[in-house]
């Protein structure tokens, strides 16, 4: 099984990297124009922590501190929290709508977030909604994502801007969107 | 992109570089950590500290120094810091007296912060912390994620390193923090926005003639667009804004900070300080303290803030003419 | 052109106006002559004045105070104070024991400050004056106006200033004055030309990945074109004409001012002096001093220049250190 | 006589006024472009000087007080300097020859400068030779002018500039050129 997971941070990792200047343009709508060198940054340690042994658990931790001490911003802390939530929830369960509930968790907590803000959140939680549901596909990712784009933020430096931060895709949801993407093509959505 | 670099990935660490030679001996720096702290620290005193994303300077290096902070912690640009970053920066600092903490009110800034100090303190270190919310360009509302922290976080770190320097505890810093932040405000207008290096254009993009108000410091959009006005014109806009926030009084004492974002040249500050200050004295206001000048810049962006700071208490006007050698106070 | 400005023609008043009062008292100035004086002048020592085109910012007035200058004069833009705007700052600040004048290599800064010592000596006040030529771009030869001054210029009201503060005598300050000034040595590299205000264009043009090396600070292009290069390459070749120039050999004392010409950025200073120590350190030369900062701007020209002083006496090192309080040193 | 001085000098300053941007791009190219605003600066502070009455010899000392005062750079100086030789000449003399001879002496005076360097000297003394001949025209002034194109500047901002001040008109000579067309213009070149 570890395998799969470690699968899924390469692809994620790689995505990133691929998309990172997409990435901050989104931000500089909307931002300050860093989400993609801020992730793409991280990518690289995420990489090198996977060459470290260990169980499912210990993946996602070395990943998870990787982006915490190397991606900084809004986005580190983040992405960071829910990884550590991972990879306590993958030592209890295997069932994967648990883990990324918890990682949804984490986010909301560390964030002081929650649903409609127009933030990464809006995609986790509708993400683990369908994977609950057993309907998670690709193309719903992508609508995911799609959706912020009608939301205000009220989270995050977008929400700086008011009623102006509508009608931009959150760059934080496109690489959470990246981030499931993998998750599907890795096989990582079932033990 | 035009800018005096060899690679952007580089930008920081070489800043960092430049930074500590510059401080003659004054500066040290943590290695990979974008920490630069004083090389002779007080003993039995409060170490401050204080950080975030580069691309801002001098704040917050060019802070370091006695009377003001203890370290500075530089992330990249634009980019708060990340917590063992931090972390590293408090274990050097701490003197047994605790860490104080000053944050740009960021949702990267804080969370960092906070994760930082959770680690500290599991160490046993004392942390306390204020978080800086000076920008009235973004209303304040329980539904956002409220005010910026901008230029006004200058007079903080003077305020509360003199502080430091007095000798006061951690717990009575704590105290003239929280009363100093709500009587600071700030608001700021660019005439060009910043390019960050690793991007390689403006963060927005603004016509000949057009202006923006109510900006942030990291290229955010701000709250309004115009056609370019006369510095009066500006200068009525903004104090208007900064009057409303305050609800001011005649008789009143203030400290003002006319503050470049980093390309506009000082002959322009000082002539739109010229007009601002009109507009305070036909209201009676006392400005009792003045400082212009780039001091939380944006990289390369035109424009410049005005910072109002409400001097509620003498001593915190003592605080900011508390004598001090650092690279740019 | 796109500045903060109300009518160009009125820049300079305003900008007065509003560096007058940044000064908190400190300053004064006499009105309708771009004259800016410290309002209290130690009595029984020397007066040191200088002066020249506005558009240098903090250069000059910004260094009006205790150790530096006693006054400074604002000419209009880039163009020097006319000789009465000279003669009633000389009048102004004598304490009877002279003034000596900080001018800069100019045919237009040499002819009306020698007019206005002509006006001065004739009312019975010694004045005493030195010309500034540090800029290394224009070649020394008997067939041009010489070397221009630039930001050396700096060190130079830095070092003096601080003689005057010691109570040196005028005659001791003019042999001080005329050793220090072989002694220093500039060269500047410009990204975007300045903008003067009442003509509304840079005053060249540079194209997105062109440089200039050499240029002047009031507009004037430079000795040679080029595309766009690294902050280590532009160190390069800046470094090694002032090792040329300079003739250097290991061991050897060196003050440095790394000087922004107006819009560019602390950050990329500071990159830029992080490659240039590399390369005076590999030469074994021993910096003593280490400025670095927008001191003498060019409007809102991108680039900078580099300025070594060579501290052939011990003495010049504690002037620079010289605790001074200034708008801007 | 003195009417025919002070229509001189008011249609040279009417003349500095029209050519302002013109004499400013022309120090562009060479200088520091702002040769244009300061002798339009001065031009308004020479006009008023023209108010106060007194002889040839006056008006030519209050203009250069005037200029003097006003102008800056170096061509306040330079003008200034020039005039105030004028003035003294004319309560000597009504030989017009003299009274340029006795200008240009003082710039080269001041400026440290001679023939050749490419300054407004080399507009003021063909001018003077052509005047003591008896055949100063408009079309020779144009043509001193533009022979300043040729030489390299040995004093002045465009001295720097070395080989590259080559192929521009000197922007002190065009302003002298304005002053010595007004000059005929107004019958100043006869008694
Ligand atoms: N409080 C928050 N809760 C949840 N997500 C957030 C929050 N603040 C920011 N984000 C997410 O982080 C993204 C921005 O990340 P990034 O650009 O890397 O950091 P920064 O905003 O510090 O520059 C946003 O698009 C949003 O998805
Ligand atoms: N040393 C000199 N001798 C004669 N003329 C000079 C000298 N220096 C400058 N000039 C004249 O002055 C003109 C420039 O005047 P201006 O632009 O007003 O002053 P500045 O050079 O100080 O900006 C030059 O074009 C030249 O004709
Ligand atoms: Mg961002
Ligand atoms: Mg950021
Ligand atoms: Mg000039
Ligand atoms: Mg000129």
């Amino acid at each position: 099984m570890v395998d799969k997971i470690k699968k899924w941070l390469e692809l994620f990792a790689a995505q990133l990297h691929e998309k990172k200047t997409y990435l901050s343009e989104l931000d500089s709508a909307i931002g300050d124009g860093d989400h993609g060198n801020n992730m793409a940054r991280g990518a690289d340690f995420l990489l090198k922590s996977l060459d470290q042994s260990g169980d499912t658990s210990a993946v996602f931790k070395n990943a998870a501190m990787a982006l915490l001490s190397k991606v900084g911003g809004a986005s580190g802390p983040l992405y960071g929290s829910a990884l550590l939530a991972l990879s306590k929830k993958a030592g209890e369960t295997d069932d994967r709508s648990e883990w990324i509930a918890a990682g949804a968790e984490a986010i909301a907590h560390r964030g002081k977030s929650e649903a409609g803000d127009k933030t990464m959140l809006d995609v986790w939680l509708p993400v683990q909604k369908a994977l609950a549901d057993g309907t998670l596909t690709h193309e719903k990712i992508d609508a995911f994502v799609a959706e912020t784009k009608s939301l205000k933020a009220k989270k995050g430096r977008a929400s700086y801007l008011g009623d102006r931060s509508v009608g931009h895709i959150d760059p934080g949801a496109q690489s959470s969107g990246y981030l499931f993407h993998a998750f599907l093509e890795a096989g990582a959505d079932h033990a | 992109m035009k800018k005096i670099m060899n690679k952007p990935e580089q930008a920081v660490d070489e800043m960092v570089q430049g930074i500590v030679s510059a401080g003659c001996g004054q500066l040290k720096n943590i290695p990979e950590t974008g920490v630069i702290y004083r090389s002779e620290l007080p003993k039995d005193k409060v170490a401050l500290v204080s950080g975030g994303g580069s691309g801002h300077e001098p704040t917050h290096a060019g802070f370091v120094g006695d009377g003001i902070l203890a370290a500075a912690v530089c992330g990249s640009v634009f980019t708060s810091p990340t917590p063992d970053q931090i972390y590293e920066a408090i274990k050097q600092v701490d003197q047994g007296k605790g860490v104080f903490l000053v944050i740009k009110n960021y949702s990267g800034d804080v969370m960092n912060f906070e994760m930082a100090k959770d680690l500290a303190e599991a160490d046993g270190i004392r942390v306390e912390s204020v978080v800086v919310d000076d920008d009235i360009a973004v209303e304040d509302s329980t539904y956002t994620e409220g005010k910026r922290g901008v230029a006004g976080t200058v007079f903080v770190h003077k305020i509360l390193g003199a502080e430091a320097a007095r000798g006061t505890t951690i717990d009575e810093m704590k105290a003239v923090a929280d009363r100093i932040v709500p009587n600071i405000k700030t608001l700021g207008v660019a005439l060009k926005a910043a390019t960050v290096p690793e991007v390689g254009k403006p963060g927005f993009e603004l016509g000949d003639t057009e202006i923006e108000f109510g900006v942030g410091i990291h290229g955010e959009p701000g709250y309004r667009r115009e056609s370019l006005k006369t510095s009066r014109e500006l200068a009525e806009e903004i104090v208007s804004k900064l009057k409303n926030a305050f609800q001011w009084s005649e008789g009143e004492h203030y400290a003002v900070l006319v503050n470049g974002l980093g390309a506009t040249p000082l002959m322009e500050q000082y002539i739109f300080w010229q007009d601002a200050e009109k507009l305070l004295k036909k209201d009676g206001l006392l400005i009792d303290f003045i400082k212009v000048g780039s001091l939380t810049t944006s990289l390369d962006m035109e424009g410049l803030s005005l910072t109002l700071c409400k001097l509620e208490d003498a001593r915190w006007l003592e605080n900011l003419k508390w004598e001090t050698h650092t690279l740019a106070w």
